[in-house]
This record gives structure tokens, C-alpha cells and sequence, in this order.
């Protein structure tokens, strides 16, 4: 990936560049996540000038692909290489996890995780140079689980991906919903890179559920959604997303109206009634000339947390930056007011429920019920396995 | 810089023994990653027991060279595409393992912590890594070298050849292959358990067809038939990854077109082509001065 | 003595039988000739008894140990060696590759990975011998991809040569051979010294009579007759069904 | 039947003309991507189909000309080469096209699904699976009916000697690589609607249809194609029955088959 | 019908044919003789496009065949029977002879499968067989086969009975004498003397790329001093 930026407009030269790096899947499987977040990125300097205080920014993507092995690569890469004063990646779980693990032994630089969901990078494997600016399996599938039961039916099938997160979330969704008075009839493991889901579609539809609960991210999700309604079960059954798959605009290009009645959770929603989404919508749209979705606002936080905390702590070192995070930090983003919890390391931030709807020959996700101020429990809860 | 050479190191003497099994045994292996990945599990895992550097390296060769053993059995009896889609399959099949080994950290790989120390002090530093590499890479290299050019060598290449010839000459051609098989896959294993020292992190992604395709690439780029193609080839390859892609995100474009370049130049690999200058340079250098260098371009070609 | 004995031997391809119960015999130092009408079975024969092709049944022994079960190339360190009806050569090789590859078939040292093949004096010695024999030293450091026909044909009997043999099959040694090299071919072949045997398949009429002490005729896949070269020319069976009459004119 | 929609066009290729043609999957999804562009501007689905069709066919002549023609014979530089333009096809598509996942939209025609016995088959793969059966007839016919198939199985043998048979070797080379390259485009557009576009998705094709054209044998088109239903099958109940080792399954299967006949379920005992 | 004239022919930088000359006439088989090496097959390929000669002239039937491909070559009458047989051995015996079906231009003889099949019986026992799966004789005279169905009008032969039994030289021999009365043109390169002087019209010997003697059957063979010294007989 390319380095851009740099504030060499300024032509000042008032203190040294501020170097930023981020290892990001941008290609691969999980693409649609890393570039939303580096959209983001590059949208908050712009707005900024590419200077936090007065020093000029310097960033460096990576790609990773996905894979926690490159990742790793980054980061030795932009640790040593480029020398680079904070990092960002970690756009899924095992990456964060690879990339906790390394920080906290390096104690190079710290990290803002940024779309990985692991919990237990709350809890047991938190590290203090990580700062997650996302959301954990637990805190999307949660609020799901109880929202799921109280409005949209009791009896569900869960399906998920055959992988870390993917296991957190239907363990996750299956304790809160059956608390709520659910009953999961059955839940089915698709391994990432399934294309055909039709077996698994077959194995839905003997179960007489109200809803499916999915959680398939990368591109096997879109192909689900696609064959949900192509098979003719988005008749019969409420599909509900855990993983922001259904409202991403790829995925909407991808399969169209496939997404209609849909629902889905989102820490971010494009209509929120805020003067910074209105700024921030408006700029990614010139920029970008499509709508944002949460990985873009994701990588726009965390940009935010970066520039703030820096300015916070007056310097890049390690130590003073980790104090300042430590010591709490909030802000209003276009998302809604959000605070990083210093106990899970974890944003403070309010839920949205979305459904797909069409309407003037469009597909857009409308706003149904808002879970305020959300947090992620200090302490693992104990579920019982999903199997 | 250290940083990337030590890479290099690594990959070239991976590429090394992929090269020995396809430029000297005719075996095009799309699954020699996974004897790498055994090596990199192997001192991964073990070295949550021992910090032994000689237990460890030894342990990974060991490792890869039961598993070489096994697969190697079944894979020979097939050629061309037949093994290379066999070797995948086996790679493949350890892949879906490691991704489900939820003890060893299953999809998202497994940390491990160890330092090198060979019983004269810790190497901790990158330049002290990059000795120790640099130190294996001589060792893998020259004992390849004997290797080729021993008779052992030579009969492997005949073998690719010409197998039915061989056998009519009295040659096994199960026993050379296997031979060439188990030498590449324990270098392979060494590799991998080299590895390690450098990331300290192993995953599934070891044994994808990427890593797979990887260093047969390097293979392919460096010059197939020779020993010290491969290990250039890795040299470029890891170089270029690191360097284009921090100039351009269009790595993979140039890649190809490198690739394709490469074949339409009609040599080779870079080896190839580094010879094709020299010779041509000194053929200039010789009709202008006319001196007998010719004999000594032709002892160098033949040493590569 | 008898050095290789063929009992019973039977060969079938599918639903095709095309070897049909062969028994033949070769004494110690003989020059067996086999002849046949093309499709007879010669090389069917001889892929059976190098293990080449498996036999659907029947025995082979060599020296008095049966050998129809061991796998080819522990027939050449028993003493076996064969050429090919269809030139099979390392064509990427020289010719002193080549050579130096067959001899090595037998040397115990195949199997060493550290000593660089030129150290083996012995080797190149052997090669150089060799090559001088049979008058292709001048040709060592050609490809054999770029020899003449004729060359070839030779190179295929010097890489049988090398192994070392007591037994040699040759597969239609002179086919493609002009008349001049196939003079030299018999000449060269009288060289070889009594005690290596040679069990060969020849069409040249020319070739057999001055060559062999002892002639098969295996038709259809039977050995018709096994005799001396008088008998057979003098009978008036093999006349008709492998000459056709008139071909042994300038006999 | 996608599966053997995928390995059709490799059976020939590979199977039939010996070019190891890594790029196979890359025609097939660029296929997939330009009929995805063609629909997006308002084409219909069939339209869209041929002309992706044309384009990729057209594609492929230039790079038979260009390239493939110049290394026949030499598997190591064909591998190079089309490895190398799977790279190049791959990031030009990630430029065109983005990382994100495409699809097609299902052609109006076909867009409800048929209920049948307690199971839903979506009328457009029901379809596909007719389609499926079409190329195995078209490919049948192929080998029977016209002398292409044994010229160029006669010019992988000795291609100096099928040209001194009068044949121009050369353009009927051509021809059939283009041919091989239509039908993977034709599966690309095919499965669209089923398996979408996305980057990388090229080397999923590509081993699972040298999977298919591996077990069932080397030049032969029944081959491939029993075996794509053997391997749908297994994947299924794989799937089924053990999830995340349905993958492996496949592979587990491939080296049984190899192991008991090492030239594939049809392939041809070479000597 | 064919003449070559100063032909030069190399394989890469080695110079094989010194200016060739020779001339087949119509209905005339013109034997080729030499020793191993000679250049009599490069000769061969030289007229079937095979090796393209860089210097020197082919007509054929007033066209001028250097620098052509070999199928236009082929397509313009000439047929080839290879050394060393060149039978498809991935293809079954009688798709072998399938391939290579197709109708004369010029000549009224048309050979068919079926002839084939009668001129050589075991070809027709075997056609299921694919090529390499007969044994040498057989190939040959699939090889044979195979030319004759192209049907054309100057045929090229090297070494046609090598690896044939006497018997079958015969045959073959009576074969070429047959289709030499139907008109057919012939170029035969051949090591059994005896064949070729029955058969031929006139013998042109070769000798590293040039032509050495020219002359009638009848005068080599009762020239002792030229049979030893080009043919070592
Ligand atoms: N692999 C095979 N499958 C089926 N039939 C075969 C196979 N190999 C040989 N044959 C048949 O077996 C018979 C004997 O073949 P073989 O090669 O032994 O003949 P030969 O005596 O050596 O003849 P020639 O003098 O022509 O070389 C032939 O009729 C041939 O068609
Ligand atoms: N492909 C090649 N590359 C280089 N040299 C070759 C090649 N083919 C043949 N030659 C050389 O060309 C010369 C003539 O060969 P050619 O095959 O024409 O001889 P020939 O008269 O047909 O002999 P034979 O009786 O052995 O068939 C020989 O010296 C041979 O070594
Ligand atoms: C789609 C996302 C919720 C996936 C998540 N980033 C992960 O850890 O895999
Ligand atoms: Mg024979
Ligand atoms: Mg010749």
C-alpha cells in the first residue's frame, strides 16, 4: 500500500512528522472491511489537514489480507522499518489477537483495534496498548440476542461461520436470546469460503423458526443473503445479521433488494440526526460518491482516537500515550457520544437496530429501535459453548 | 533491512530445497509449505517445554521428515500435475487440522516466545538473527551443492530425465526420489523451525495454497535447475513484495508482468538471465580484447 | 550352461494373448538370435524377461535363480542389460553423460551425495574406454538429441554395454543403421568378449547369419523352433512365413 | 453441476491440449465481472452473457497469440506465464472492479423458485443444471463428431507431424484454446448469479476444477464430468455431516482416487 | 514435379545440406542412399517444411515450397512417411488413419481405410489399439497407412522397411511398385540397397549434404567400388 499525506503543504516544517501505520485487510476475503477503514482514515486528515496539533501526519497502509501471519509481517515492518508512533489494524479477530499479543510484548507503540471483535481481548487478553474502537462479538450479539427475542420471535436457527468470531456470536446470541425467553433450534457452521449455501438452506428450512440469525462477514455473507431469498426462505423466515453484512453498501450493490426486510445491528447508522454525522456524511459522499457504513465511521474514530489522544498526551511517546487512554477519553462522534471504557478497553457507544426497506425504487436501512450507551461487561459471563 | 535480509535467508533456503525436488527430481510440489509449516508448528509448540536449540531445529527436522516419509510414499508413484495436486491435497488436509486445533490456537495461530542459543550466548538482536540465518543458508547451500554434483545428484537428474532408461541401467527410481524428497523436506522443516525465531508466530496460513504457490514462484523465478536460482529467487521475491508494495499498491500487476517477462525472455530465471548477460557481456569483452575467457563462462555455467 | 531359461511363459494385454507358452534356453556365452514376423511377441518377450511388462505367467531364471518376480533394475545389478527398439536416451545429456550414468549403475557409490562425480577416476576412465571401443570418443561432448540416427542406435549399446552385463537383449540393434554402420556394428559386436552373452532380435538377415550360433523363430507368440542357423535356413516352413521366399537371395 | 460448469473448459485446455493453463479461473471470473458491467448499464442478462462471451474469447485469442503460442511444450514456462497473468488479471479486476463481492442479478426469467418434495429448487438452477448437461452434450459432440478433438490430441503427441498431415496446426490450437476459454467464460456469467465475483476468487476455481478434471482423468470430458458429481456429493454431505473437513474430504478423496489409478477415474495409461 | 535445386539446410548454426540438387519427374520414385548422417532425412524435411532451407529453390508442380508451412505443403499433394514412424500414441490405430483421410487433388487412385486395412490385416485386428500399443513393424506399416490415405500426389518415404520382416519388405515393396502405377511420385530414403534399386527409377547417393552419384539402379549395384566406398557394402 501506498504512503499518502504528509504535511508538506504546510512548509513549515514545525516538528517532525507524526508517522501512522495501519495493517488492514484490503484485499482478500475480508476487503470490504479494510477499505472502509482506510476511507475513513484518509477522510479525517483531509478534514484535518493531515495534522494532528501542529505536526504534520504520515501514513502508511499495509495490506494484510486477512491473514494474521502477514499481518504480523506489517508489523515488524512498520515498528522497524518505518518506525511508525501508532498503529491501527486488526480487521479481524485473529489479527487483533496476533497483534495484542505482539504489542504487549514489544511495548512498541500502542494500537487501536479496529474492527476485531474477540472478546476476551476485553477481558483475560486485554492488553493496555490496545484500544478496541469497534465492537466485541458479545457487545453486538448481546444486544441482539435480547432484541431479537422481545421484537421479532422467539424460536430462531442460527448460522455462522466456522471461525473464531463466528463462534463468539452465535454463543453470544444463543445465551441472551434463550435469557429473553428464545429458543434456538438449531445452529449450522458454513467454513469461511462456502459459496454454496444450499445444503444449508435445505437444513433451515425444516425447522419452523421465526428468524435466522447469521453471522457470515467476508463474501460468503452476501452470497447467503442472496440465496436466502433466491431459495424463497426471506418469505418465511426474519433474517437478522450480527455482523453488519446486510447494510454494508457493497453488500446492497451485490445482491440488491435481497437485504429488504432484513434486519441488523450497527453501532452507526448514516441517517443519525447529529451535526458531525451531517459533515461526515457529506464529506465521505464527496469524496467518495457513495454512502458510509460503520467500518468507514470505524476508521474515522480511529483517526479521532489518535489525534486526540496524542494531543492529549503533547508527545508520541508509548508511556504517556497509554496513560492518557488510561485516564479515559470520550468524545462525540458521528456514531453518537462514545467512550472508551479503560476497564474492557472498549467504546461506550449506542446500538442501532436496521431494517432494509425500499423505497423510491432505493434499498436503505431504516432506523428502529436505539440501544443507548452500551457497554461491554468487565467480566467474561461464562456462556455455555455454542456447538 | 536486517530485518527483510533475515526474511530472505529464510525463504531462500525454503526455496532451496523446493528447488532441489523440482529442478533436479522433476517433482513439482504445491505442498512443500506444509513441511515448512510442520517445522514452525513443531518448534512453536515445543518450545513451550525446552529453549534447546539444537532440540528444537532437531525436533523439526525430524517432524517434517516422518511426514516427507509418509506423504512422500504415496505422492511419488504419481507425476507432474498428479503430484502436485496430491501434495496439495496433503497441505490442504493439514491446514483444515491446524485451523480446527483449537489448543494451538486454531484459525488465529499460536504465539511462541523463544531466543536463539546455540550455547554461546543469547542471540537476541536482529543482526545476531541475521548471522544465524545467514549461517544455515551456507550450511543448506554447499550441502546441496555436494549433493547435485555427487553421483546421487546426477542420477536424480537422469531420473527426471528418463526414468525408464534408469531402470534399465539398474537404478531404483523410488529410492532417489525419496531420497531428494526427505533431504528437501527436512531442509524444508529446518526452514520452517528457523522461521519461528524471526516471527515468533505461527498460523494455519503456513499451509495455504498461497505459501505454496509462493515459493514455487521464487523457485520459478529464480531458475529451476539450479541450486542458487531458488535462493535468488526468494531474495527478489521477498524483496520486490516489500518494496513495491510499500510504493504501490499495483504489487501484484508488476509481479505478473515480471513473470510473463521472464518466460517471453526465454530464459529461465534471473539466474538464467544473469547468466545470459555475463556471457554475452564477456562474448563482448572477448571480441574486443580476444582473450580466452570462453572456457571460463562455461566452467562458471556448468558450477551453477 | 544354461545362464537364462524361459518356462512357460505367457503374456497377455486385456483380452489379447500374445505370448503363448515360451520356452526357450541361452547357454552361457551364446549369440541367441530371435526372429520373428512383425507382431510375433521379440519385444513383448524381452520387456517380460527384463520386468519391464509383469508376465501373466510362467518363470524366467537367470544363472538358475528365478528372477520373474524382482523388480528391472535388480535384473541389471544381476547381471542383465537391454537396449531399446526405440532409441531411449537421456537427449538432454552428452554422450559422456550418458555413458558415465550407465556405468555408474553398478558402481556402489551411486548412492553418494558429497563426493563430486569428477573425482571418480575410475568413472571417467571406464567412459574414456569405452568411448574409445566403439569409436565414439570423437562424438563425447555432443547432445545426444543432436546425433545422427545411426549414433544413437550405438549409444543405446555402449549405455548397455556399461552396466556391465553377462547378459545382453538387444531390440533390433541395426534397424536404421546404413550399410556401412551396420558392418561396423558387427564388427564392434564380434568384440565383445565370449563370456557376456547376447540375446538378440534382428529383421537384417545379413546381421543374424553372421552373428548368431543360435537362432529362435518365435512366431505368434510360440518359439516355433529353436536351432542352429543351418537348420533354419534350411527350412522350408520359416522360409514362408518370415522370408516369403526370395528375400535370402544374395545369401 | 456448477462444479462441472467450472472444469469444462479446463478439461479441454488442460485435459485435452496439455496447457497447463493456471489463468483458467481468471477467464472465468473476468467473464463473470464484465457481464456484471454490462448488466449494471442496463443490459439484460442474455446480452450481457454473449457479449462477456465475445470479450473474454477475444481476450483469450490475444493471449493465445501473444503468449501461450510461444511456450508450447514447456509446462514450467506455461506455468509462469499464466500464473503471472493470474496475478495481472487479478489486480487489473481488483482496479476495475474493487475487492468488494459482485453479483449478478438473477435473470427475470428464472427469478422464483419451484417447491419439490419438502425441497426448494430455485428455478434458475435448475437452469444452470440444464445448461450443466448442455456443455456435456456440446463437449461430447465435440469429441465425436468432429475431427478437432483427435488433431489435438495427435498435436500434443507430435504437433510437426500433424502439420505434415496438412493440418494448420497452429490456428486449430487457437481455436480450441479459445473455445476452452468460452466455455469457462460462459460458466463464469453462468454461476454469477449463484457464486458472485470477488478477488481471489480465481484460485478457488481453479483448484477446485483441476480437482474435477484430476479425478476424473486427463482428456476426458466424461470424466470430468462424473466427477463433478462425485465431488458435489461428497462436498455436500461433507458439509452435512462434518463442516469444516468437507474441503478435506475432497481432497482425501482425490488422493484415494490417485492412489488406485494414478491416471484419474477415465484418464489414458500413458507409457 | 519436384526439384530441388542448391539447397542449404541447418539445424540451428550446424550446416547439414550443401546445396542440394535433385529432380523427381512425374510417376518417377527416385531412391535416396547414404550413411547415417548424410542428411538424407533433413533432405526430407526440407521438402515437407519440416527444416526450412535458407538458401536454394523447391518447385513443386511449378510452386515454389520454401518458406511454406508444412501443411500448406501437404495440402499441395505431398505426403510423408517419417523416419521412426511418428505414430500418435494417443490415438487409437484406427484414428491414426482417420486423421490423416481425406481426397486427392489430382491423383484418380483413392485409398481408403478399408484398402488399408487389406494391404495390412493386423491393423484392422488391433484398431481399437492405440498407437504404441503395436509393436515396431506394425507402427510402420501404420505409418505407411496413414500417408498413403492422404492421397497424394508425390510421396516422401524414409526408411519404410525399417523394422520390418523380409516378408513384409516384400510386401511392402510390391506395394510401392503397385502405387507407383497408378502415377504416384515418390522420394525413397532407404538402407536396404536391394529395395530401393528394385524399386527406384533412378538412386541418388548423399554424402555430408552433397550429392555424390546419380545414376541407374542397374549401374550402382554393378559398381562395386561405389556400393564400398558411400555405402560400405
Ligand atoms: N501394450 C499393448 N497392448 C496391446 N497389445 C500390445 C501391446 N504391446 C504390444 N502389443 C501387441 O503384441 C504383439 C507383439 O508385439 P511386439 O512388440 O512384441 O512384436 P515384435 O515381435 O517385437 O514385432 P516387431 O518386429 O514389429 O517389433 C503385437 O501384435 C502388438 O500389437
Ligand atoms: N535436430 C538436430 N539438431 C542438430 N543437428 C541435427 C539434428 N538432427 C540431425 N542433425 C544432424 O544433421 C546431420 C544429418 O542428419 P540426418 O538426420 O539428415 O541424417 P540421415 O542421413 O537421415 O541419417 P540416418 O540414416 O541416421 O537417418 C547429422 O550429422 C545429425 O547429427
Ligand atoms: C464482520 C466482523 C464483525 C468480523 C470481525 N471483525 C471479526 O473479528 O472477525
Ligand atoms: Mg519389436
Ligand atoms: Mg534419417
Amino acid at each position: 500500500a501506498c504512503g499518502s499525506g504528509g504535511g508538506q503543504a504546510s512548509g513549515d516544517g514545525e516538528g517532525e512528522s507524526i508517522k501512522l501505520g495501519f495493517t488492514l485487510a484490503l484485499t482478500g476475503n475480508f476487503a470490504f472491511m479494510g477499505e472502509g477503514v482506510k476511507e475513513g482514515v484518509e477522510l479525517f486528515f483531509e478534514e484535518n489537514d493531515y495534522k494532528i496539533g501542529d505536526r504534520p501526519v504520515e501514513l502508511f497502509f499495509e495490506d494484510d489480507a486477512g491473514d494474521p501471519q502477514k499481518a504480523l509481517k506489517n508489523y515488524q515492518q512498520l515498528t522497524l522499518n518505518q518506525e511508525v508512533d501508532f498503529l491501527g489494524g486488526g480487521t479481524i479477530g485473529s489479527i487483533s489477537y496476533a497483534l495484542t499479543e505482539a504489542a504487549e510484548k514489544d511495548k512498541r507503540v500502542p494500537i487501536i483495534n479496529v474492527v476485531g471483535s474477540g472478546n476476551s481481548l476485553s477481558w483475560g487478553d486485554k492488553s493496555d496498548y490496545v484500544w478496541r474502537i469497534g465492537f466485541s462479538s458479545l457487545n453486538y450479539a448481546g444486544t441482539l440476542g435480547v432484541d431479537m427475542a422481545e421484537n421479532i420471535g422467539k424460536k430462531a436457527v442460527v448460522i455462522a461461520s466456522d471461525y473464531v468470531a463466528g463462534h463468539e456470536q452465535a454463543t453470544d446470541f444463543s445465551a441472551n436470546f434463550k435469557e429473553h425467553g428464545g429458543e434456538v433450534l438449531d445452529i449450522l457452521w458454513a467454513p469461511s469460503g462456502t459459496s454454496d449455501f444450499s445444503s444449508y438452506i435445505n437444513q433451515i428450512k425444516q425447522h419452523d423458526a421465526d428468524a435466522v440469525f447469521m453471522f457470515i462477514p467476508g463474501a460468503d455473507g452476501p452470497r447467503f443473503v442472496q440465496q436466502f431469498k433466491e431459495f424463497g426462505l426471506a418469505k418465511n423466515y426474519a433474517l437478522v445479521d450480527g455482523g453488519s453484512v446486510l447494510n454494508a453498501p457493497s453488500t446492497v450493490e451485490a445482491v440488491g433488494d435481497a437485504v429488504v426486510n432484513g434486519y441488523t445491528l450497527s453501532h452507526y447508522h448514516v441517517g443519525l440526526e447529529n451535526e458531525l454525522n451531517k459533515k461526515f456524511v457529506d464529506d465521505y459522499t464527496k469524496k467518495y460518491d457513495k454512502v458510509p457504513d460503520n467500518y468507514v465511521i470505524n476508521g474515522y474514530d480511529t483517526a479521532k482516537v489518535i489525534s486526540e489522544s496524542i494531543q492529549k498526551a503533547g508527545s508520541t511517546e508509548v508511556g504517556d500515550i497509554i496513560e492518557t487512554l488510561k485516564a479515559g477519553l470520550s468524545f462525540d462522534s458521528p456514531r453518537g457520544p462514545i467512550e472508551l471504557d479503560p476497564k474492557t478497553n472498549h467504546p461506550i457507544q449506542n446500538h442501532y437496530i436496521l431494517k432494509g426497506a425500499e423505497k423510491d425504487g432505493e434499498i436503505v436501512f431504516e432506523l428502529v429501535r436505539t440501544y443507548e450507551k452500551v457497554q461491554m461487561p468487565a467480566e467474561d459471563p461464562g456462556y455455555e459453548k455454542a456447538k | 533491512m536486517v530485518y527483510l535480509s533475515t526474511e530472505i535467508l529464510v525463504f531462500a533456503i525454503f526455496a532451496m530445497s523446493l528447488g532441489l525436488i523440482m529442478g533436479f527430481g522433476g517433482m513439482p510440489s504445491l505442498g512443500h509449505c506444509a513441511l515448512f509449516g510442520l517445522g514452525a508448528y513443531t518448534v512453536a509448540i515445543l518450545s513451550e517445554y525446552t529453549a534447546n536449540i539444537y532440540l528444537l531445529l532437531g525436533a523439526a527436522i525430524l517432524i517434517s521428515l516422518c511426514f516427507s516419509l509418509v506423504t512422500g510414499y504415496i505422492a511419488i508413484r504419481n507425476k507432474g500435475v498428479f503430484f502436485l495436486m496430491i501434495t496439495l491435497a496433503f497441505t490442504q488436509v493439514l491446514f483444515l487440522i491446524t485451523s480446527r486445533m483449537k489448543f494451538w490456537g486454531g484459525n488465529d495461530g499460536y504465539s511462541a516466545s523463544l531466543t536463539a542459543n546455540f550455547g554461546f550466548g543469547e542471540i537476541t538482536s536482529n543482526i545476531g538473527l541475521f548471522y544465524m540465518m545467514g549461517f544455515f543458508f551456507v550450511l543448506t547451500y554447499f550441502l546441496l551443492k555436494l549433493f547435485v554434483n555427487a553421483p546421487a545428484g546426477k542420477v536424480l537428474k537422469g531420473m527426471m530425465e528418463n526414468e525408464g532408461r534408469m531402470i534399465a541401467l539398474g537404478y531404483n527410481p523410488k529410492t532417489y526420489k525419496m531420497f531428494a524428497y526427505l533431504i528437501a523436506g527436512s531442509m524444508a522443516g529446518l526452514a520452517g523451525g528457523l522461521y519461528i525465531y524471526k516471527t515468533q508466530f505461527v498460523s494455519p496460513a503456513l499451509f495455504s495454497v498461497h505459501m505454496g504457490a509462493e515459493v514455487m514462484i521464487m523457485v520459478f523465478i529464480g531458475g529451476m535447475g539450479t541450486i542458487f536460482g531458488p535462493a535468488l529467487g526468494a531474495g527478489a521475491f521477498v524483496f520486490l513484495q516489500n518494496y513495491i508494495s510499500t510504493m504501490t499498491d499495483r504489487w501484484p500487476l508488476i509481479l505478473g508482468l515480471l513473470f510473463i517477462a521472464i518466460v517471453l525472455l526465454k530464459r529461465g530465471g534471473i539466474l538464467h538471465l544473469l547468466q545470459f548477460v555475463a556471457t554475452f557481456g564477456l562474448k563482448l569483452f572477448k571480441s574486443s580484447r580476444n582473450a580466452p575467457v570462453d572456457k571460463h563462462v562455461k566452467g562458471k555455467e556448468q558450477a551453477s | 550352461m544354461t545362464l537364462l531359461k524361459i518356462e512357460d511363459l505367457n503374456k497377455s494385454f486385456k483380452a489379447l494373448h500374445i505370448l503363448k507358452g515360451v520356452n526357450i534356453e541361452v547357454n552361457k556365452g551364446e549369440r541367441h538370435v530371435i526372429i520373428g514376423p512383425n507382431g510375433a511377441g521379440k519385444t513383448t518377450l524381452f520387456n517380460c524377461i527384463y520386468g519391464t511388462l509383469p508376465l501373466s505367467s510362467g518363470k524366467v531364471y537367470l544363472a538358475g535363480k528365478r528372477i520373474d518376480h524382482i523388480p528391472s533394475f535388480k535384473r541389471t545389478e544381476k547381471g542383465m542389460g537391454r537396449t531399446f527398439q526405440k532409441n531411449n536416451l537421456f537427449e538432454e545429456l552428452t554422450v559422456e553423460e550418458n555413458v558415465r550414468l550407465a556405468i555408474m549403475g553398478k558402481k556402489k557409490y551411486r548412492l553418494n551425495m558429497f563426493k563430486p562425480m569428477q573425482n571418480y577416476n575410475d568413472l571417467a576412465e571406464e567412459c574414456h574406454r569405452l568411448l574409445e571401443e566403439w569409436e565414439m570418443t570423437e562424438r563425447r561432448t555432443v547432445l545426444v538429441k543432436e546425433l545422427s540416427y545411426g549414433e544413437q542406435r550405438l549409444l543405446e549399446i555402449i549405455l548397455s554395454l556399461s552396466t556391465n552385463p553377462e547378459i545382453i537383449l538387444l531390440d533390433e540393434p541395426t534397424s536404421g543403421m546404413s550399410p556401412t554402420e551396420t558392418s561396423r556394428f558387427v564388427k564392434l559386436i564380434k568384440k565383445i568378449p565370449d563370456h557376456i552373452t547376447l540375446v538378440i532380435i534382428e529383421h537384417d538377415m545379413e546381421v543374424v547369419f553372421s552373428l548368431a550360433n543360435k537362432i529362435t523363430v518365435l512366431h505368434h507368440g510360440t518359439a516355433m523352433m529353436t536351432a542352429s542357423p543351418e537348420e533354419i535356413r534350411g527350412n522350408q516352413m520359416i522360409q514362408e512365413i518370415y522370408f516369403g521366399g526370395g528375400a535370402l537371395s544374395h545369401d | 453441476m456448477l462444479l462441472f460448469l467450472m472444469a469444462a473448459g479446463l478439461s479441454i485446455i488442460f485435459g485435452l491440449m496439455k496447457i497447463m493453463n493456471l489463468a483458467h479461473g481468471s477467464f472465468f471470473i473476468l467473464a463473470g465481472y464484465v457481464a456484471y458491467s454490462f448488466s449494471r448499464s442496463g443490459m439484460n442478462f442474455w446480452l450481457s452473457m454473449v457479449l462477456a462471451v465475445i470479450v473474454i474469447s477475444i481476450f483469450a485469442l490475444i493471449i493465445e497469440k501473444l503468449l501461450i503460442s510461444r511456450v508450447h511444450g514447456s509446462e514450467t514456462d506455461q506455468v509462469l506465464l499464466t500464473v503471472g497473468l493470474v496475478f495481472v488479471l487479478g489486480d487489473l479486476a481488483l482496479w476495475i472492479w474493487g475487492g468488494n463481492f459482485l453479483s449478478i442479478p438473477v435473470p427475470a426469467l428464472f427469478d422464483y423458485s419451484l417447491d419439490f418434495v419438502g425441497m426448494t429448487f430455485p428455478a434458475y438452477r435448475l437452469f444452470v443444471i440444464a445448461m450443466g448437461i448442455l456443455f456435456a452434450f456440446v463437449l461430447w459432440y465435440f469429441e465425436a463428431k468432429t475431427r478437432v478433438g483427435m488433431i489435438v490430441r495427435a498435436g500434443v503427441d507430435d504437433m510437426e507431424m500433424v502439420s505434415a498431415l496438412g493440418f494448420n496446426v497452429k490456428i486449430i490450437f487457437s481455436g480450441v484454446f479459445i473455445f476452452g476459454a468460452a466455455l469457462a467464460a460462459f460458466g463464469g456469467v453462468l454461476s454469477g448469479p449463484i457464486l458472485g465475483m470477488y478477488p481471489m476468487m480465481e484460485w478457488e476455481i481453479l483448484v477446485n476444477s483441476m480437482i474435477v478434471v484430476i479425478i476424473g482423468g486427463l482428456g476426458s470430458w466424461k470424466g470430468a464430468f462424473i466427477a463433478s458429481m462425485i465431488v458435489g456429493f461428497v462436498d455436500i454431505f461433507g458439509r452435512i455431516y462434518m463442516p469444516t473437513f468437507a474441503m478435506a474430504f475432497i481432497f482425501i478423496l482425490m488422493v484415494a482416487i490417485l492412489m488406485v489409478k494414478p491416471t484419474g477415474l477415465f484418464g489414458r495409461v500413458e507409457s | 514435379m519436384i526439384e530441388l535445386k542448391e539447397v542449404h539446410s541447418y539445424y540451428g548454426h550446424s550446416h547439414i545440406l550443401h546445396g542440394v540438387n535433385l529432380q523427381v519427374k512425374k510417376g518417377q520414385c527416385v531412391a535416396l542412399l547414404g550413411r547415417n548422417g548424410a542428411g538424407k532425412t533433413t533432405t526430407i524435411h526440407s521438402i515437407a517444411g519440416l527444416v526450412v532451407p535458407k538458401e536454394g529453390t523447391i518447385q513443386f508442380k511449378d510452386k515454389e515450397l520454401v518458406g511454406r508451412t508444412p501443411n500448406h505443403i501437404s495440402k499441395a499433394g505431398v505426403g510423408l512417411v517419417p523416419q521412426g514412424r511418428r505414430v500418435f500414441p494417443s490415438l487409437t490405430v484406427k484414428e491414426n488413419l482417420l486423421i490423416a483421410e481425406r481426397k486427392s487433388i489430382s491423383s484418380e487412385k483413392q485409398w481408403t481405410i478399408e484398402e488399408v486395412y487389406q494391404l495390412f490385416p493386423i491393423l484392422k485386428e488391433r484398431e481399437e489399439n492405440m498407437g504404441n500399443e503395436l509393436s515396431g513393424g506394425q507402427q510402420q506399416m501404420l505409418a505407411i497407412g496413414r500417408a498413403l490415405l492422404l492421397n497424394p500426389d508425390f510421396l516422401l518415404m524414409d526408411e519404410p522397411s525399417e523394422g520390418l520382416a523380409p516378408v513384409i519388405i516384400e510386401q511392402i515393396k510390391n506395394i510401392i511398385l503397385d502405387v507407383k502405377k497408378t502415377g504416384l511420385s515418390m522420394l525413397i530414403v532407404e538402407q536396404n540397397i536391394d529395395l530401393a534399386c528394385c524399386v527406384a527409377d533412378e538412386v541418388i547417393i548423399l554424402n555430408k549434404g552433397e550429392v555424390v552419384w546419380q545414376g541407374l539402379p542397374a549401374e550402382l549395384l554393378h559398381n562395386d567400388e561405389l556400393l564400398k566406398v558411400h555405402l560400405g557394402v
